[in-house]
């Protein structure tokens, strides 16, 4: 399978110059890298642009409600712990309406990867303030300035117990790709927030300011460091890409699966009449 | 029911009054009589009053019971806050400690004071040796049940139930009523289950694989038995943040494949309306137990009503079509269930189970032989070439693959598609795919024509109930024929998609109509009003609160003042 | 509508098409003009195709456009698009590129090339240059339009498309369409508004101080004009994380006394329901609006449906009393928005309001006069001695008090509670609280029987239809009068409670009837059935999918091919 | 006003010896010392064992919806800012399925004082495991063992951006009171974290332990710094109480005050025909 292969015939409705379109082309690369099938890939997203995504994928395919991406993938892996899973989707999808799910997604470590397309706004709505968008800015729903504090969502993930975290930025298509690559391999709960600028309604100047900003982190970062990880996610006026976080801890999957061996042991599973039992009063 | 009697033993926390209950239930179920057991409690967390009743026949039963012919109370403070709830037939007897007379109310009744304090520490044990003996329940029975019930708490605790079940047993006081010579039948034994055991072990039957849910009263049961069994049958039960998450991880589930439900009350499937609409548009299988409880909002969580009926057949915006089942009793939430699965697999769509507290967590006697039901399996299409996911089809059922499948890889979503599934928003795309998914419930309401009736084949009053009201209007029915009338009842068990052709050819057959429920809204008449023409000026409607269970003889006076007159 | 004029103006994203409309519909309503203007998108996020469609006349409009008289393409690509949505009537004047030319299916008509983009850069306004004079609409009110339009994008901007404007209007093809003379017209100036901001003007009219929202196409715009408003006028306007915690703060602060609104789409109201029930029990007031778009799910978010109706009707699960309302246009969404508030205000429980997106989003004329409605406030309870916050009243409205009030205290909540508003789980006092809780409905039935009726006073064929079906139905029953027929029209604004009785009488009065509705599922057919009688087997129902606009002569024909036939 | 002028009528329904006994004696006793006027006081719970605590306090009172706690308490500190709003809650109530309002409430520092109690299960609903419940316990829905992490709501909410974050224990009424004195006083959003055993479905060790575990913040720890804070969140063996965390920023109240002065300056509000002036076209 090269990148290729992952391509759909479907034409993405996004904006020109839209910073999806780059991410789009790290989920071609980094599926192919990471030696995924497609048949055994499933891709789930919330709503807003960059949730249309899995449309353009050539995988098994989820646009499903807004917030929402992370309870069906979920619901996926569990049933069906063979395939990829991979969410993905804004950072209103994921922080403001689906911000509970992904914290216990993280706390739990499900085994998945869940990337989140940044573009600190409300794309698909037309421009009002997310949970990402710097305070002070004026947007459609805040007249006269974002009263909010902006959420790193690296930070956030790296508090809620996520077992790896990263960011990139989606100009730097070779990085990002290898961060996404990384992400899928993970085992675990792999969060990826990836600044991916929104030339409607942040205007050209986010993208360059974006790049300006971005810088790799430095080869001698400890990744199991919780603290230096937040470390660069308190920084303002650089932004650190690469991998900020990685500890290694059991899994949904894993604990599921020690469930299953404490309930049955070596033993088939039960029968009809040996559920009964249960019922049977002599 | 001629051979069937009833009592209930009253007590605060401590008291032991539900174990007793139980106890009784479990020696009958043993012996193969036929057992309905209800509970109640005070709005105290624990430790505050509570009250189990118990209904006892060597014939079958369908309706929990009308009025008490033995009464335990171990406080007469506990006993009223019950007491609006629960008739008492005339002559009962009712048991009570010395030093805690009756009320005057109850003067007229036969009182027998029972020192059941002095006589043991275990006090309900006592109570059901009195009991036991009074209508000849066998004693190997109890105490086999007392043995099984107490298996983990150890010999010492055995031993002393068991003796104070003897000093009860011994204490004969002189000349107590009937006994019932049928209660010493020794038939087959039966399963004693609630109607959430039933619900999950029909999921099991079904072969669901899958559980998502958030603990809920009066739902919980169904999570607590699939949290034990599941994992031991290689499935998987997840306890999730919310309800959301939790219909949303069934939909992934069964988007990746497997049979997937999760279970709750009121306030979760007001949750759920959202993914309701996102199961029905991408087709994808899912099943929804609600057990209701007194409404709106929090409501009243321990007790029963049939007031979820609009959201379950109306929620979600846009056109939503979904399927809804509605269950009569406990043996019925299991065959239920696994229609609900069978519907929900072969058309895929979200398919709503209605029951309701007093289904849900009453404990019956069930026939193991009737635990059985069909298994129909999803339809997975064969990889084609020019694979079409939402084909246009003449039932609406398009091939489904499922993740693992090669060449069967697809895009679904929540917004309008195509037949291949991608986004459009095309006026005539919404039309013929709108199309497509209604035709489905044609499909449906053809082939699953779930309904029970009963009583006279010519009837002059055609009763119209669903859910567990069924058992009681039964027993009305019955008795109203007995007496020479002539009624007969139309329960449907599916809602939605309605078997209205013969709802009506039922409704025709009458000359008066009488429609029963639990819904102050009278939520079931409506919606019947909608969907069938019921005759004008000669339907009358019985639709009341929940909160209290109904009776025989509110639904025959109903048929008598507002139907007879 | 003799005297109306329609053209659309398509193109892609850069051309300017919506703009170009917007211009002449600024200009017609600043002439005393009445202006109904329309867009449509493609499903790209930006820079895809658009159309913009603009309907003129001296006299009123109740619908939007039926047909084109003139047509602006700049590319038949993005023409095609539109195509199936989109009427042209035989003497439509096509105005296109000389390079692009028109396709087949259009050679009937008068296609007249325009080299626009060589004539300037801004070719928009090369094409309303020449709109304007071929419907003489005055160019100084386009030229100040321009201006108007343009102020924040300064003097050179202004100048270029001046100077387009002016080369549009020299270029006058040979013999162009007739002149409307009344299209001169000087009235008073009309204000140019849409559905969402005559709903969010109607909020602060009625004394709304608090909004939360979450932003939702086609809705947004109520959550963008009170971000802008409310703050100027001492009121808060607060974006939530998602539409729970929206409406949750709308009923905090209703509690704490603040007129309280939210607004949302079809998926924001399903997540609302379980929220509806609590406002509904704790008798907490609250308005949300919802403007529909196409359902199920997520389905065609930027396509105006009627659909929703179900949901707002029955959602949420337990016996729910709430008041929904609709509104038919524009200045409709004005009026129903404050009855809105005055209604949850004075009963103190949830109101829904049913707009949708062709009303939400499209821009009418209005009267600045017209835009005045009696604004009721909540009745605040006096400190009385023993303060019953959820007193047995007689129309079910109990003393409210707000926090901050002396010897007002009390407690509320989502469980069942007494008068005091103490938790209970007790029939009694269940079936006593869902009585008041429903009387208020009769209360409201009673007092506020909007509706809209008009046509034949004694007709042949009644029409049935509710939002914004009614002006396309209004002008088909005109038409059809005109042409001799004896057709009316019933259209309630008030949902539940429906003021039956009119509608019943209404429906007695006609011979047949015609239900008209944007909704596969026919929800306002069905929710009529279950209300009132409709007479069996004279009933035709016109009920289809949303995504395209209701037309008149689908109206006419429907009457005529279900019904007069 | 005393702390008995605030005991309402109304008789708790908890279990004999449940936590949330002393709880609510603490509450009496802190809207006393905090000088709250009971008509000027708003206590906002979800649905819970814990949240029928507001039925007992002699003031405006709203025992709403689970989970939901938190955005009626906002939308009534906002529509009335001089009510001194508290809400309180179970650690499922706040966690598991009003885990999202608690991030934004949080974040978005809303002025009131959330008061948890935890029972590190589900109490109401009769024993299952919820979000504070350690991994591997045994509860009615968890029968082979609860499969995730247990969360710590003080470290969470430290992580999500409360400006005021404490742990106290029910058992520990003195204590309790204080720190819930200063919550109540604090500006922002105050949490206060509390221990209340539940010995229904935990049993009576659940309290000796807790007793056992418990001690005192030490004198010297800085309550600005976020390390030092999440160093006692951190800890297995011993359970710190006291004011984990505390610093001053603005709050939304402050932010939406601002957003006012920017809309309106000293102007009077616009009139009726201001505003339509929007729509008017010459
Ligand atoms: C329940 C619900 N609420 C609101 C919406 C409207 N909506 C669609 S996308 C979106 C937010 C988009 O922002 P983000 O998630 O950041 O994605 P982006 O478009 O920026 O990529 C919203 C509010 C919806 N579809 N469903
Ligand atoms: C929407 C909804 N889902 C579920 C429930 C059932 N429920 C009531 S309280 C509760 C959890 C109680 O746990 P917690 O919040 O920790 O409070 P505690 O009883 O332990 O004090 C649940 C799940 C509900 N009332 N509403
Ligand atoms: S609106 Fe922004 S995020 Fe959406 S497609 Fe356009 S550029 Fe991308
Ligand atoms: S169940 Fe537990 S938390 Fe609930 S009242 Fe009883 S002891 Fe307290
Ligand atoms: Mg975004
Ligand atoms: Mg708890």
């Amino acid at each position: 399978m090269n990148a290729n292969d992952f391509k759909s015939d479907l034409k993405p409705v996004w904006c020109p110059g839209c910073g999806d379109f780059a991410v789009l082309n790290s989920v071609y690369r980094a599926l192919a890298a990471a030696g995924c099938a497609p048949h055994e890939t499933v891709l789930v997203s919330g709503i807003g642009c960059s949730s249309r995504l899995p449309g353009y994928v050539e995988t098994y395919g989820f646009n499903s409600l807004h917030g929402r991406a992370l309870p069906i993938a979920i619901g996926a892996k569990v049933a069906s712990p063979r395939m990829t899973v991979v969410a993905v989707g804004g950072d209103g999808d994921g922080l403001a309406i689906g911000g509970n799910h992904f914290m216990h997604a993280a706390r739990r470590n499900v085994d998945i990867a869940y990337i989140m397309m940044d573009n600190e706004i409300y794309g698909l709505t037309k421009g009002q303030a997310g949970p990402t968008t710097p305070t002070g800015d004026k947007t459609k729903s805040t007249t006269y300035g974002n009263p909010d504090p902006a959420i790193d969502p690296c930070a956030l993930a790296i508090s809620l117990g996520a077992s790896w975290v990263a960011r990139g930025f989606s100009g730097d298509v070779k990085g990002t790709t290898e961060l996404m690559t990384r992400a899928i391999r993970h085992h675990g709960f792999a969060f990826l927030n990836i600044l991916s600028p929104c030339v409607t309604w942040r205007g050209e100047e986010q993208h360059k300011e974006l790049r300006a900003k971005t810088r790799a982190i430095p080869a001698d970062h400890d990744v199991t460091s919780r603290e230096a990880a937040l470390r660069f996610t308190g920084e303002h006026d650089v932004l650190t890409t690469g991998v900020l976080y990685e500890v290694a801890r059991p899994t949904l999957l894993d604990e599921l699966a020690q469930i299953e061996r404490r309930a049955r042991g070596s033993a088939p599973p039960p029968t009809r009449d040996q559920i009964l039992q249960l019922f049977q009063m002599r | 029911m001629e051979n069937a009697i009833t009592f209930s033993i009253v007590g605060s926390g401590g008291d032991g009054a539900v174990v007793a209950g139980d106890l009784i239930a479990m020696a009958c179920a043993a012996r193969g009589l036929h057992v309905m057991k209800t509970e109640a409690y005070g709005p105290q967390i624990r430790g505050g009053e509570s009250s189990s009743t118990v209904r006892i026949s060597s014939a079958p039963l369908v309706a929990p019971a009308e009025s008490n012919d033995a009464l335990v109370v171990f406080r007469f403070a506990d006993f009223a806050r019950f007491r609006s709830e629960m008739a008492l037939s005339p002559d009962c007897v009712v048991f009570h400690e010395p030093n805690d007379p009756p009320p005057a109310e109850l003067a007229a009744l036969r009182c027998i004071a029972v020192p059941f304090g002095e006589l043991a520490r275990e006090k309900n044990m006592v109570a059901i040796g009195i009991l036991g003996a009074m209508f000849d329940i066998p004693g190997d029975e109890i105490r086999a049940a007392i043995k099984k019930r107490f298996r983990k708490k150890g010999e010492t605790v055995i031993e002393a139930n068991l003796k104070a079940f003897g000093v009860g047993q011994a204490f004969q006081p002189a000349s107590l009523g009937r006994r019932l010579e049928s209660l010493r039948y020794t038939g087959t034994p039966h399963l004693l289950m609630s109607g959430n055991e039933a619900a999950a072990f029909g999921a099991l039957h079904a072969g669901c694989t899958f559980f998502a849910g958030y603990p809920i009263t009066p739902s919980s049961e169904i999570l607590h038995f699939l949290s034990d069994w599941l994992p031991r049958i290689g499935g998987a039960c997840v306890q999730t943040e919310d309800e959301l998450a939790a219909i949303g991880a069934v939909v992934g589930a069964s988007f990746a494949g497997a049979k997937a439900m999760t279970a709750t009350s009121g306030p979760g499937l007001s949750l759920m309306a959202e993914m309701l609409g996102l199961s029905s548009i991408a087709e994808i299988p899912s099943v929804i137990v609600d057990v209701q409880r007194g409404g709106p909002s929090t409501g009243i969580p321990t007790k029963s009503e049939q007031s979820d009926l609009f959201h379950a057949l109306y929620a979600s915006h846009g056109d939503t079509p979904r399927v809804v089942l509605a269950c009569c009793d406990v043996e019925d939430a299991f065959h239920t269930t696994v229609d609900a699965f069978n519907i929900a697999e072969e058309y895929q769509l979200p398919v709503i189970v209605l029951s309701d507290q007093l289904i849900g967590q009453r404990r019956e006697t069930v026939d193991a032989a009737s635990l059985v039901h069909d298994v129909v399996q999803r339809r997975i299409a064969l990889p084609v070439d020019e694979y079409k996911r939402y084909a246009y089809t003449e039932d609406g059922v398009s091939p489904m693959t499922i993740p693992g499948i090669e060449h069967g890889m697809y895009q679904t979503n929540g917004l309008e598609h195509d037949e291949l599934g991608r986004p459009s928003s095309m006026y005539v795309v919404h039309e013929q795919m709108n199309d497509k998914r209604h035709r489905k419930l044609d499909a449906i309401a053809d082939r699953y024509r779930l309904f029970r009736r009963f009583g006279a084949e010519h009837p002059e009053l055609g009763i119209l109930c669903w859910g567990s009201s069924a058992g009681t209007v039964r027993e009305a029915v019955e008795r109203m024929n007995g007496m020479g009338a002539s009624v007969a009842a139309f329960v449907p068990r599916i809602l939605a998609p309605l078997p209205a052709s013969e709802l009506q050819a039922f409704v025709d057959q009458c000359e008066r109509i009488l429609v029963v429920e639990l819904s102050h809204a009278a939520q079931f008449h409506r919606y019947l009003r909608s969907e069938i023409d019921l005759p004008r000026g000669r339907t009358a409607v019985l639709a009341r609160s929940g909160g209290k269970t109904l009776t025989v003889s509110e639904v025959m006076a109903a048929a008598v003042e507002k139907v007879m007159a």
